[in-house]
Protein backbone atom coordinates (compact mmCIF):
# COMPACT_ATOMS: atom_id res chain seq x y z
CA UNK A 1 0.00 0.00 0.00
CA UNK A 2 0.87 3.56 -0.31
CA UNK A 3 2.09 5.68 2.33
CA UNK A 4 -0.85 8.32 2.76
CA UNK A 5 1.01 11.60 2.17
CA UNK A 6 1.18 14.15 5.20
CA UNK A 7 1.45 18.07 4.65
CA UNK A 8 -0.39 21.28 4.70
CA UNK A 9 -1.64 23.88 2.24
CA UNK A 10 -2.88 27.06 3.07
CA UNK A 11 -4.81 29.61 0.73
CA UNK A 12 -5.44 33.40 1.40
CA UNK A 13 -8.48 35.16 -0.72
CA UNK A 14 -10.50 38.13 0.05
CA UNK A 15 -13.57 38.12 1.46
CA UNK A 16 -16.08 37.93 -1.41
CA UNK A 17 -18.01 35.33 -2.49
CA UNK A 18 -16.36 35.04 -5.92
CA UNK A 19 -13.65 33.01 -4.29
CA UNK A 20 -15.61 30.37 -2.36
CA UNK A 21 -15.67 28.13 -5.22
CA UNK A 22 -11.99 28.02 -5.41
CA UNK A 23 -11.78 28.08 -2.12
CA UNK A 24 -13.79 24.62 -1.90
CA UNK A 25 -12.23 23.44 -4.32
CA UNK A 26 -8.90 23.47 -2.47
CA UNK A 27 -10.21 21.71 0.60
CA UNK A 28 -11.56 18.77 -1.48
CA UNK A 29 -8.44 18.69 -3.30
CA UNK A 30 -6.95 18.43 0.27
CA UNK A 31 -9.38 15.32 1.16
CA UNK A 32 -8.70 13.72 -2.20
CA UNK A 33 -4.77 14.11 -1.21
CA UNK A 34 -5.66 12.89 2.21
CA UNK A 35 -7.15 9.29 0.87
CA UNK A 36 -10.48 10.28 1.26
CA UNK A 37 -13.10 9.14 -1.25
CA UNK A 38 -15.14 11.29 -3.36
CA UNK A 39 -18.11 11.46 -1.60
CA UNK A 40 -16.23 12.53 1.79
CA UNK A 41 -14.34 15.18 -0.18
CA UNK A 42 -17.59 16.39 -1.46
CA UNK A 43 -18.94 16.74 2.27
CA UNK A 44 -15.61 18.67 3.04
CA UNK A 45 -16.14 20.59 0.58
CA UNK A 46 -19.48 21.51 1.72
CA UNK A 47 -18.78 22.14 5.07
CA UNK A 48 -15.65 24.17 3.83
CA UNK A 49 -18.16 26.67 2.14
CA UNK A 50 -20.42 26.99 4.68
CA UNK A 51 -17.52 27.89 7.42
CA UNK A 52 -16.13 30.59 4.68
CA UNK A 53 -19.62 31.66 3.58
CA UNK A 54 -20.21 32.54 7.47
CA UNK A 55 -16.86 34.60 7.74
CA UNK A 56 -18.22 36.74 4.64
CA UNK A 57 -21.71 37.20 5.57
CA UNK A 58 -21.14 37.22 9.38
CA UNK A 59 -17.40 37.78 10.95
CA UNK A 60 -17.12 40.74 7.94
CA UNK A 61 -20.78 41.42 7.81
CA UNK A 62 -20.54 40.97 3.63
CA UNK A 63 -17.39 43.36 3.15
CA UNK A 64 -15.45 41.70 0.56
CA UNK A 65 -12.40 43.94 1.25
CA UNK A 66 -11.11 41.62 4.07
CA UNK A 67 -9.13 38.55 3.87
CA UNK A 68 -9.54 34.97 5.06
CA UNK A 69 -7.42 32.34 4.75
CA UNK A 70 -7.78 28.67 4.53
CA UNK A 71 -5.40 25.95 6.03
CA UNK A 72 -5.80 22.38 4.98
CA UNK A 73 -3.62 20.11 7.00
CA UNK A 74 -3.07 16.08 6.10
CA UNK A 75 -2.01 14.18 9.14
CA UNK A 76 -1.63 10.14 9.49
CA UNK A 77 -5.03 10.71 11.30
CA UNK A 78 -6.86 13.18 9.72
CA UNK A 79 -7.63 16.15 7.50
CA UNK A 80 -8.07 19.41 9.18
CA UNK A 81 -9.64 22.26 7.57
CA UNK A 82 -9.56 25.60 9.24
CA UNK A 83 -10.97 28.92 8.30
CA UNK A 84 -9.29 31.84 9.42
CA UNK A 85 -10.10 35.57 9.81
CA UNK A 86 -9.85 38.96 11.59
CA UNK A 87 -13.51 39.60 12.00
CA UNK A 88 -16.60 39.18 14.61
CA UNK A 89 -15.85 36.32 16.92
CA UNK A 90 -17.92 33.23 17.10
CA UNK A 91 -17.30 30.87 20.13
CA UNK A 92 -18.64 27.65 20.65
CA UNK A 93 -21.23 28.40 23.18
CA UNK A 94 -22.63 31.03 20.56
CA UNK A 95 -23.26 27.63 18.18
CA UNK A 96 -27.31 27.17 17.93
CA UNK A 97 -27.92 24.25 15.93
CA UNK A 98 -31.61 23.73 14.64
CA UNK A 99 -33.86 20.82 15.23
CA UNK A 100 -34.44 19.72 11.85
CA UNK A 101 -38.03 18.23 12.59
CA UNK A 102 -38.94 21.62 13.70
CA UNK A 103 -37.03 23.31 11.47
CA UNK A 104 -38.63 21.53 8.15
CA UNK A 105 -41.91 21.91 9.95
CA UNK A 106 -41.61 26.19 10.23
CA UNK A 107 -40.02 26.11 6.66
CA UNK A 108 -38.03 29.48 6.76
CA UNK A 109 -34.72 30.11 5.02
CA UNK A 110 -31.44 30.05 6.53
CA UNK A 111 -29.63 28.68 9.53
CA UNK A 112 -28.46 25.44 8.52
CA UNK A 113 -24.93 26.24 7.41
CA UNK A 114 -23.31 25.08 11.00
CA UNK A 115 -25.97 22.24 10.85
CA UNK A 116 -24.13 21.04 7.62
CA UNK A 117 -20.59 21.88 9.48
CA UNK A 118 -21.57 19.59 12.50
CA UNK A 119 -23.36 16.89 10.11
CA UNK A 120 -20.31 16.20 7.81
CA UNK A 121 -17.69 16.88 9.76
CA UNK A 122 -16.31 14.57 12.84
CA UNK A 123 -15.33 17.80 15.19
CA UNK A 124 -15.89 21.97 14.51
CA UNK A 125 -14.19 23.96 17.02
CA UNK A 126 -14.57 27.99 16.72
CA UNK A 127 -11.53 29.49 18.31
CA UNK A 128 -11.33 33.05 19.48
CA UNK A 129 -7.45 34.70 19.68
CA UNK A 130 -5.69 37.49 17.80
CA UNK A 131 -6.98 35.84 15.05
CA UNK A 132 -10.53 34.05 14.87
CA UNK A 133 -10.72 30.29 13.60
CA UNK A 134 -13.71 28.02 12.39
CA UNK A 135 -11.63 24.70 12.84
CA UNK A 136 -13.07 21.33 11.27
CA UNK A 137 -11.58 17.74 11.42
CA UNK A 138 -12.74 14.45 9.52
CA UNK A 139 -11.03 11.30 10.85
CA UNK A 140 -9.48 8.52 8.24
CA UNK A 141 -9.89 5.10 9.13
CA UNK A 142 -7.08 3.73 10.54
CA UNK A 143 -6.63 0.34 10.60
CA UNK A 144 -4.81 -0.28 13.82
CA UNK A 145 -3.55 -3.67 13.03
CA UNK A 146 -1.27 -3.02 9.66
CA UNK A 147 2.08 -1.24 9.14
CA UNK B 1 -18.37 34.29 -14.36
CA UNK B 2 -16.58 32.23 -11.87
CA UNK B 3 -18.68 29.15 -11.04
CA UNK B 4 -21.72 30.45 -13.13
CA UNK B 5 -25.43 29.59 -13.14
CA UNK B 6 -27.85 29.24 -15.51
CA UNK B 7 -31.60 28.39 -15.65
CA UNK B 8 -33.85 27.47 -18.74
CA UNK B 9 -37.38 27.27 -18.21
CA UNK B 10 -40.04 24.79 -20.16
CA UNK B 11 -43.20 23.91 -20.03
CA UNK B 12 -43.70 20.21 -19.94
CA UNK B 13 -47.21 18.85 -19.88
CA UNK B 14 -48.67 20.03 -16.72
CA UNK B 15 -45.26 21.17 -15.03
CA UNK B 16 -43.04 24.27 -15.82
CA UNK B 17 -39.76 22.09 -15.83
CA UNK B 18 -36.74 24.74 -14.86
CA UNK B 19 -32.91 23.12 -16.02
CA UNK B 20 -30.30 24.99 -13.85
CA UNK B 21 -26.90 24.69 -14.67
CA UNK B 22 -23.33 25.06 -13.12
CA UNK B 23 -23.28 25.66 -9.01
CA UNK B 24 -25.49 27.69 -6.70
CA UNK B 25 -23.96 28.86 -4.08
CA UNK B 26 -23.67 32.12 -1.78
CA UNK B 27 -22.36 33.96 -5.36
CA UNK B 28 -24.98 32.80 -7.37
CA UNK B 29 -28.18 32.34 -4.85
CA UNK B 30 -29.51 35.03 -6.32
CA UNK B 31 -30.24 34.41 -9.91
CA UNK B 32 -31.61 31.29 -8.75
CA UNK B 33 -33.94 32.86 -6.22
CA UNK B 34 -34.76 35.58 -9.42
CA UNK B 35 -35.30 32.53 -12.20
CA UNK B 36 -37.88 30.89 -9.15
CA UNK B 37 -39.52 33.97 -8.26
CA UNK B 38 -40.02 34.93 -12.36
CA UNK B 39 -42.15 31.73 -12.32
CA UNK B 40 -43.91 32.36 -9.67
CA UNK B 41 -45.14 35.70 -10.58
CA UNK B 42 -46.65 34.04 -13.66
CA UNK B 43 -48.80 32.24 -11.61
CA UNK B 44 -46.83 29.00 -12.25
CA UNK B 45 -47.00 26.96 -8.95
CA UNK B 46 -46.72 23.36 -10.47
CA UNK B 47 -42.37 23.16 -10.83
CA UNK B 48 -40.29 20.50 -11.79
CA UNK B 49 -36.39 21.77 -11.53
CA UNK B 50 -34.15 18.99 -13.17
CA UNK B 51 -30.89 18.66 -11.59
CA UNK B 52 -28.96 16.71 -14.48
CA UNK B 53 -26.77 19.82 -14.60
CA UNK B 54 -27.01 21.46 -10.71
CA UNK B 55 -23.66 20.17 -10.52
CA UNK B 56 -23.27 21.67 -6.55
CA UNK B 57 -25.60 23.31 -4.30
CA UNK B 58 -25.08 24.70 -0.55
CA UNK B 59 -27.53 26.10 2.32
CA UNK B 60 -28.17 29.46 0.59
CA UNK B 61 -30.04 27.14 -2.76
CA UNK B 62 -31.66 25.25 0.00
CA UNK B 63 -33.04 28.10 1.69
CA UNK B 64 -34.22 29.78 -1.13
CA UNK B 65 -36.18 26.58 -1.54
CA UNK B 66 -37.37 26.12 1.94
CA UNK B 67 -38.48 30.13 1.04
CA UNK B 68 -40.93 29.28 -1.69
CA UNK B 69 -42.32 25.84 -0.97
CA UNK B 70 -45.33 27.39 1.36
CA UNK B 71 -46.53 30.05 -1.36
CA UNK B 72 -46.72 26.51 -3.87
CA UNK B 73 -48.59 24.70 -1.48
CA UNK B 74 -50.88 27.33 -0.51
CA UNK B 75 -51.32 27.69 -4.01
CA UNK B 76 -52.45 24.00 -4.66
CA UNK B 77 -48.96 23.26 -6.67
CA UNK B 78 -45.91 20.99 -6.26
CA UNK B 79 -41.96 21.68 -6.23
CA UNK B 80 -40.15 18.59 -7.56
CA UNK B 81 -37.32 17.72 -8.51
CA UNK B 82 -35.33 15.23 -10.56
CA UNK B 83 -31.97 14.02 -11.81
CA UNK B 84 -29.57 14.90 -9.00
CA UNK B 85 -26.31 13.99 -8.86
CA UNK B 86 -24.84 11.93 -5.85
CA UNK B 87 -23.19 15.28 -3.98
CA UNK B 88 -26.69 17.26 -4.45
CA UNK B 89 -28.81 14.33 -3.10
CA UNK B 90 -26.40 13.19 -0.68
CA UNK B 91 -26.92 17.55 1.23
CA UNK B 92 -30.87 17.02 0.21
CA UNK B 93 -31.13 13.35 1.95
CA UNK B 94 -28.94 14.32 4.69
CA UNK B 95 -30.99 17.48 5.74
CA UNK B 96 -33.97 16.08 5.50
CA UNK B 97 -34.97 17.62 2.65
CA UNK B 98 -36.06 14.33 0.66
CA UNK B 99 -39.11 14.26 3.48
CA UNK B 100 -40.30 17.88 1.73
CA UNK B 101 -39.43 17.80 -1.49
CA UNK B 102 -40.40 14.75 -3.80
CA UNK B 103 -36.90 13.49 -5.81
CA UNK B 104 -37.40 11.70 -8.82
CA UNK B 105 -34.59 9.58 -10.59
CA UNK B 106 -35.55 11.25 -13.60
CA UNK B 107 -37.14 14.02 -15.08
CA UNK B 108 -39.76 11.41 -16.99
CA UNK B 109 -40.88 9.37 -13.81
CA UNK B 110 -41.87 13.30 -12.33
CA UNK B 111 -43.62 13.91 -15.81
CA UNK B 112 -45.52 10.55 -15.49
CA UNK B 113 -46.29 10.58 -11.78
CA UNK B 114 -48.85 13.82 -12.91
CA UNK B 115 -50.39 11.99 -15.75
CA UNK B 116 -53.46 11.36 -14.61
CA UNK B 117 -53.85 12.29 -11.43
CA UNK B 118 -55.95 15.06 -10.15
CA UNK B 119 -54.95 18.57 -8.59
CA UNK B 120 -55.48 17.74 -4.84
CA UNK B 121 -53.47 14.32 -5.22
CA UNK B 122 -50.09 15.51 -5.97
CA UNK B 123 -49.82 17.54 -2.50
CA UNK B 124 -46.71 16.76 -0.93
CA UNK B 125 -47.29 13.91 2.05
CA UNK C 1 -22.04 44.63 -17.85
CA UNK C 2 -21.04 42.82 -14.25
CA UNK C 3 -17.91 44.74 -12.83
CA UNK C 4 -14.47 42.24 -14.16
CA UNK C 5 -13.32 41.61 -10.58
CA UNK C 6 -9.69 42.41 -9.00
CA UNK C 7 -8.01 40.31 -6.36
CA UNK C 8 -4.84 38.07 -4.74
CA UNK C 9 -5.24 34.42 -3.94
CA UNK C 10 -2.21 33.15 -3.02
CA UNK C 11 -1.31 29.55 -1.89
CA UNK C 12 1.38 27.96 -0.31
CA UNK C 13 1.75 23.78 -0.59
CA UNK C 14 5.05 21.27 -0.05
CA UNK C 15 6.94 20.50 -3.44
CA UNK C 16 5.33 17.05 -3.91
CA UNK C 17 3.93 16.35 -7.18
CA UNK C 18 0.99 14.99 -5.46
CA UNK C 19 -0.06 18.98 -4.79
CA UNK C 20 0.07 19.88 -8.68
CA UNK C 21 -3.64 19.35 -9.73
CA UNK C 22 -4.47 21.35 -6.51
CA UNK C 23 -2.77 24.08 -7.75
CA UNK C 24 -3.79 24.20 -10.84
CA UNK C 25 -7.53 24.21 -9.59
CA UNK C 26 -6.63 27.24 -8.08
CA UNK C 27 -5.18 28.88 -11.30
CA UNK C 28 -7.71 27.91 -13.24
CA UNK C 29 -10.42 28.99 -10.60
CA UNK C 30 -8.34 32.21 -11.07
CA UNK C 31 -8.39 32.29 -15.28
CA UNK C 32 -12.52 32.17 -14.53
CA UNK C 33 -12.68 34.41 -12.19
CA UNK C 34 -11.35 36.90 -13.71
CA UNK C 35 -13.33 36.19 -16.53
CA UNK C 36 -11.54 34.47 -19.25
CA UNK C 37 -13.31 31.27 -20.68
CA UNK C 38 -12.89 27.82 -20.35
CA UNK C 39 -10.73 27.43 -22.85
CA UNK C 40 -8.35 29.73 -21.82
CA UNK C 41 -8.55 28.92 -17.96
CA UNK C 42 -7.21 25.30 -19.18
CA UNK C 43 -4.46 27.06 -20.83
CA UNK C 44 -3.39 29.15 -17.57
CA UNK C 45 -3.56 25.97 -15.86
CA UNK C 46 -1.72 23.73 -18.15
CA UNK C 47 1.22 26.40 -17.86
CA UNK C 48 0.84 26.87 -14.20
CA UNK C 49 1.44 22.75 -13.62
CA UNK C 50 4.71 23.13 -16.03
CA UNK C 51 5.95 26.01 -14.10
CA UNK C 52 5.41 24.51 -10.67
CA UNK C 53 6.52 20.59 -11.87
CA UNK C 54 10.01 22.64 -13.57
CA UNK C 55 9.82 23.71 -9.62
CA UNK C 56 9.81 20.56 -7.67
CA UNK C 57 11.66 18.65 -10.64
CA UNK C 58 14.56 21.33 -11.23
CA UNK C 59 14.88 23.91 -8.75
CA UNK C 60 13.88 21.55 -6.11
CA UNK C 61 15.70 18.89 -7.52
CA UNK C 62 12.66 16.56 -6.65
CA UNK C 63 12.78 17.21 -3.15
CA UNK C 64 9.58 17.30 -1.48
CA UNK C 65 9.88 18.93 1.96
CA UNK C 66 10.38 22.74 0.27
CA UNK C 67 7.29 24.98 -0.17
CA UNK C 68 5.98 26.20 -3.09
CA UNK C 69 3.86 29.64 -3.19
CA UNK C 70 1.44 30.42 -5.40
CA UNK C 71 0.36 33.69 -6.76
CA UNK C 72 -2.52 34.49 -8.84
CA UNK C 73 -3.39 38.40 -9.69
CA UNK C 74 -6.21 39.52 -11.11
CA UNK C 75 -6.01 43.55 -12.42
CA UNK C 76 -8.48 44.72 -14.70
CA UNK C 77 -6.25 44.33 -17.25
CA UNK C 78 -4.35 40.44 -16.82
CA UNK C 79 -4.25 37.83 -14.79
CA UNK C 80 -1.30 37.26 -13.72
CA UNK C 81 0.29 33.50 -11.94
CA UNK C 82 3.46 33.26 -9.99
CA UNK C 83 5.20 30.66 -8.91
CA UNK C 84 7.36 31.25 -6.09
CA UNK C 85 10.33 29.37 -4.51
CA UNK C 86 13.76 29.26 -3.10
CA UNK C 87 15.40 26.27 -4.65
CA UNK C 88 18.12 26.72 -7.83
CA UNK C 89 17.39 29.99 -9.96
CA UNK C 90 16.58 29.79 -13.77
CA UNK C 91 16.64 33.17 -15.47
CA UNK C 92 15.66 34.32 -18.67
CA UNK C 93 18.64 33.72 -20.42
CA UNK C 94 18.90 29.89 -19.26
CA UNK C 95 15.43 29.53 -21.44
CA UNK C 96 16.09 27.77 -24.32
CA UNK C 97 13.07 27.02 -26.04
CA UNK C 98 13.21 23.61 -28.76
CA UNK C 99 12.62 24.05 -32.66
CA UNK C 100 8.98 22.13 -32.73
CA UNK C 101 9.63 21.15 -35.71
CA UNK C 102 13.21 19.08 -35.37
CA UNK C 103 11.58 18.37 -31.73
CA UNK C 104 9.26 16.06 -33.34
CA UNK C 105 11.70 15.16 -35.90
CA UNK C 106 14.13 14.07 -33.39
CA UNK C 107 11.11 11.92 -30.97
CA UNK C 108 13.19 12.61 -27.70
CA UNK C 109 10.80 12.74 -24.87
CA UNK C 110 10.97 15.67 -22.45
CA UNK C 111 11.71 19.42 -22.95
CA UNK C 112 8.59 20.55 -23.86
CA UNK C 113 7.64 22.61 -20.14
CA UNK C 114 8.88 26.28 -20.88
CA UNK C 115 7.65 25.82 -24.68
CA UNK C 116 4.39 24.98 -23.23
CA UNK C 117 4.32 28.13 -20.90
CA UNK C 118 5.73 30.38 -23.18
CA UNK C 119 2.80 29.38 -25.74
CA UNK C 120 -0.25 29.18 -23.50
CA UNK C 121 0.88 32.89 -21.39
CA UNK C 122 1.27 35.88 -23.08
CA UNK C 123 3.99 36.73 -21.17
CA UNK C 124 6.82 34.68 -19.01
CA UNK C 125 9.63 35.60 -17.19
CA UNK C 126 12.20 33.86 -14.64
CA UNK C 127 13.08 36.65 -10.93
CA UNK C 128 16.16 35.89 -9.53
CA UNK C 129 15.60 37.39 -5.64
CA UNK C 130 15.68 36.47 -2.24
CA UNK C 131 12.66 34.25 -3.51
CA UNK C 132 12.81 32.98 -6.89
CA UNK C 133 9.70 33.73 -9.02
CA UNK C 134 8.61 32.20 -12.64
CA UNK C 135 5.82 34.69 -13.70
CA UNK C 136 3.16 34.06 -16.03
CA UNK C 137 0.68 37.00 -17.69
CA UNK C 138 -2.27 36.29 -19.57
CA UNK C 139 -3.76 39.71 -20.78
CA UNK C 140 -7.85 40.21 -21.44
CA UNK C 141 -9.61 41.51 -24.01
CA UNK C 142 -10.34 45.10 -23.17
CA UNK C 143 -12.61 47.02 -25.13
CA UNK C 144 -11.22 50.32 -24.88
CA UNK C 145 -14.47 52.03 -26.10
CA UNK C 146 -16.36 50.90 -23.32
CA UNK C 147 -17.00 52.13 -19.63
CA UNK D 1 -4.69 8.99 -4.59
CA UNK D 2 -4.59 12.57 -5.24
CA UNK D 3 -6.08 13.03 -8.62
CA UNK D 4 -5.54 9.44 -10.11
CA UNK D 5 -5.25 7.58 -13.06
CA UNK D 6 -6.53 4.19 -14.63
CA UNK D 7 -5.54 2.08 -17.55
CA UNK D 8 -7.61 -0.72 -18.98
CA UNK D 9 -6.69 -2.82 -22.23
CA UNK D 10 -8.44 -4.73 -24.18
CA UNK D 11 -8.08 -6.58 -27.42
CA UNK D 12 -10.19 -5.20 -30.55
CA UNK D 13 -9.87 -6.17 -34.18
CA UNK D 14 -6.71 -5.39 -34.94
CA UNK D 15 -5.75 -3.06 -32.42
CA UNK D 16 -4.97 -3.02 -28.38
CA UNK D 17 -6.96 -0.82 -27.13
CA UNK D 18 -6.20 1.19 -23.91
CA UNK D 19 -8.68 3.32 -21.89
CA UNK D 20 -7.18 5.83 -19.99
CA UNK D 21 -9.36 7.21 -17.00
CA UNK D 22 -7.94 10.44 -14.95
CA UNK D 23 -4.99 12.89 -14.89
CA UNK D 24 -1.68 12.18 -16.65
CA UNK D 25 0.70 15.01 -14.78
CA UNK D 26 3.96 14.05 -13.13
CA UNK D 27 2.27 12.39 -10.11
CA UNK D 28 0.50 10.02 -12.31
CA UNK D 29 2.93 9.99 -15.13
CA UNK D 30 5.22 6.25 -13.90
CA UNK D 31 1.74 4.33 -14.00
CA UNK D 32 0.55 5.85 -17.83
CA UNK D 33 4.44 4.84 -18.33
CA UNK D 34 4.38 1.24 -16.77
CA UNK D 35 1.04 0.57 -18.83
CA UNK D 36 2.05 1.37 -22.34
CA UNK D 37 5.48 -0.63 -21.76
CA UNK D 38 3.74 -3.41 -20.86
CA UNK D 39 1.39 -3.74 -23.89
CA UNK D 40 4.80 -3.38 -25.56
CA UNK D 41 6.57 -6.00 -24.03
CA UNK D 42 3.37 -8.31 -24.91
CA UNK D 43 4.87 -7.36 -28.61
CA UNK D 44 1.62 -5.68 -29.35
CA UNK D 45 2.74 -2.44 -31.43
CA UNK D 46 -0.69 -1.82 -33.05
CA UNK D 47 -2.21 0.41 -29.96
CA UNK D 48 -5.12 2.87 -29.71
CA UNK D 49 -5.37 5.19 -27.23
CA UNK D 50 -9.46 5.81 -26.15
CA UNK D 51 -9.25 8.95 -24.50
CA UNK D 52 -12.84 9.28 -23.83
CA UNK D 53 -12.10 9.23 -20.08
CA UNK D 54 -9.03 11.52 -19.73
CA UNK D 55 -9.54 14.84 -18.04
CA UNK D 56 -6.13 16.11 -18.45
CA UNK D 57 -2.29 15.58 -19.73
CA UNK D 58 0.71 17.40 -19.36
CA UNK D 59 4.05 17.53 -21.22
CA UNK D 60 5.31 14.63 -19.21
CA UNK D 61 2.56 12.25 -21.03
CA UNK D 62 3.52 13.83 -24.38
CA UNK D 63 6.85 12.73 -23.39
CA UNK D 64 5.92 8.97 -22.51
CA UNK D 65 3.94 9.07 -26.38
CA UNK D 66 6.79 10.38 -27.57
CA UNK D 67 9.28 7.78 -26.03
CA UNK D 68 7.21 4.94 -27.28
CA UNK D 69 6.63 6.47 -31.19
CA UNK D 70 10.26 5.08 -32.56
CA UNK D 71 9.90 1.01 -30.46
CA UNK D 72 6.41 1.11 -32.12
CA UNK D 73 7.21 2.17 -35.74
CA UNK D 74 10.29 0.18 -35.98
CA UNK D 75 7.61 -3.13 -35.32
CA UNK D 76 5.49 -1.67 -38.57
CA UNK D 77 3.08 -0.93 -35.42
CA UNK D 78 1.12 2.46 -34.95
CA UNK D 79 -0.14 4.53 -31.86
CA UNK D 80 -3.57 6.01 -32.49
CA UNK D 81 -5.53 7.93 -30.48
CA UNK D 82 -8.93 9.02 -30.28
CA UNK D 83 -12.07 10.27 -27.99
CA UNK D 84 -10.28 13.53 -26.68
CA UNK D 85 -11.78 16.23 -25.01
CA UNK D 86 -11.20 19.80 -25.80
CA UNK D 87 -8.85 20.41 -23.46
CA UNK D 88 -6.10 17.32 -24.25
CA UNK D 89 -6.78 17.96 -27.61
CA UNK D 90 -5.54 21.51 -27.41
CA UNK D 91 -2.21 20.56 -26.09
CA UNK D 92 -1.57 18.34 -28.92
CA UNK D 93 -2.44 20.30 -31.58
CA UNK D 94 -0.74 23.48 -29.34
CA UNK D 95 2.30 21.46 -29.83
CA UNK D 96 2.05 19.34 -33.06
CA UNK D 97 1.56 15.98 -32.13
CA UNK D 98 -1.12 15.40 -34.41
CA UNK D 99 1.31 15.51 -37.15
CA UNK D 100 2.85 12.22 -35.32
CA UNK D 101 -0.43 11.03 -33.95
CA UNK D 102 -3.44 9.93 -35.97
CA UNK D 103 -6.73 11.41 -33.80
CA UNK D 104 -9.98 10.34 -34.60
CA UNK D 105 -12.97 11.76 -33.31
CA UNK D 106 -14.23 8.07 -32.18
CA UNK D 107 -12.73 4.73 -31.07
CA UNK D 108 -14.75 3.22 -34.05
CA UNK D 109 -13.46 5.45 -36.72
CA UNK D 110 -9.92 5.05 -35.62
CA UNK D 111 -11.22 0.54 -36.10
CA UNK D 112 -12.72 0.88 -39.27
CA UNK D 113 -9.47 2.96 -41.00
CA UNK D 114 -7.59 -0.80 -40.03
CA UNK D 115 -10.55 -2.53 -41.19
CA UNK D 116 -8.75 -4.07 -44.57
CA UNK D 117 -6.01 -2.63 -44.75
CA UNK D 118 -2.66 -4.16 -44.86
CA UNK D 119 0.37 -3.42 -42.00
CA UNK D 120 2.30 -1.42 -44.36
CA UNK D 121 -0.74 1.08 -45.08
CA UNK D 122 -0.67 2.19 -41.72
CA UNK D 123 2.38 3.76 -41.92
CA UNK D 124 2.02 7.40 -39.99
CA UNK D 125 1.96 9.93 -42.91
N1 LIG E 1 -18.22 33.10 11.42
C1 LIG E 1 -19.24 33.67 12.09
N2 LIG E 1 -19.04 34.81 12.77
C2 LIG E 1 -20.04 35.39 13.45
N3 LIG E 1 -21.31 34.89 13.52
C3 LIG E 1 -21.57 33.75 12.87
C4 LIG E 1 -20.56 33.08 12.12
N4 LIG E 1 -21.10 31.97 11.60
C5 LIG E 1 -22.39 31.93 11.99
N5 LIG E 1 -22.68 33.00 12.76
C6 LIG E 1 -24.01 33.28 13.41
O1 LIG E 1 -24.70 32.01 13.53
C7 LIG E 1 -25.97 32.07 12.84
C8 LIG E 1 -26.28 30.70 12.20
O2 LIG E 1 -25.38 30.46 11.11
P1 LIG E 1 -25.75 29.40 10.01
O3 LIG E 1 -26.18 28.14 10.66
O4 LIG E 1 -24.58 29.28 9.09
O5 LIG E 1 -26.99 29.99 9.23
P2 LIG E 1 -27.15 31.34 8.38
O6 LIG E 1 -25.77 31.78 7.97
O7 LIG E 1 -28.00 30.93 7.22
O8 LIG E 1 -27.83 32.33 9.29
C9 LIG E 1 -25.82 33.19 11.85
O9 LIG E 1 -27.06 33.75 11.50
C10 LIG E 1 -24.90 34.17 12.58
O10 LIG E 1 -25.64 34.97 13.45
N1 LIG F 1 12.44 26.18 -12.31
C1 LIG F 1 13.60 25.74 -12.86
N2 LIG F 1 14.76 25.82 -12.15
C2 LIG F 1 15.90 25.40 -12.69
N3 LIG F 1 16.01 24.87 -13.93
C3 LIG F 1 14.91 24.75 -14.68
C4 LIG F 1 13.64 25.19 -14.18
N4 LIG F 1 12.74 24.97 -15.15
C5 LIG F 1 13.40 24.42 -16.19
N5 LIG F 1 14.70 24.29 -15.93
C6 LIG F 1 15.73 23.76 -16.86
O1 LIG F 1 15.23 23.93 -18.20
C7 LIG F 1 15.16 22.68 -18.88
C8 LIG F 1 13.95 22.63 -19.81
O2 LIG F 1 12.75 22.62 -19.05
P1 LIG F 1 11.39 22.10 -19.67
O3 LIG F 1 11.20 22.78 -20.98
O4 LIG F 1 10.33 22.28 -18.68
O5 LIG F 1 11.60 20.55 -19.98
P2 LIG F 1 11.89 19.33 -18.98
O6 LIG F 1 11.47 19.74 -17.61
O7 LIG F 1 11.07 18.23 -19.53
O8 LIG F 1 13.37 19.08 -19.08
C9 LIG F 1 15.12 21.63 -17.78
O9 LIG F 1 15.62 20.39 -18.20
C10 LIG F 1 15.98 22.28 -16.70
O10 LIG F 1 17.34 22.03 -16.92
Amino acid sequence: MKELPTGAIQVTFPSDTVYVHMAITVASNAATIAGFDKAIASKVALATDEAVTNVIKHAYDGRNDKLITLKAEITPESLTVKVVHTGKALTNEDVKLPNMEKYLKAKKPGGLGLYIMKQFMDEVDFLVGKEHCCQMTKYRLVDKSGG
Amino acid sequence: MAAGLEVHATQKDEAKVLYINGFINAHTVQDFERSIQSVLSEQNYRILINCKDLEYINSSGLGVLMGVIEEIQDNNGFLYLSDMNDTVFNIFDTLGFTHLFKVFDAEVEALDSLKGVSDSAVNED
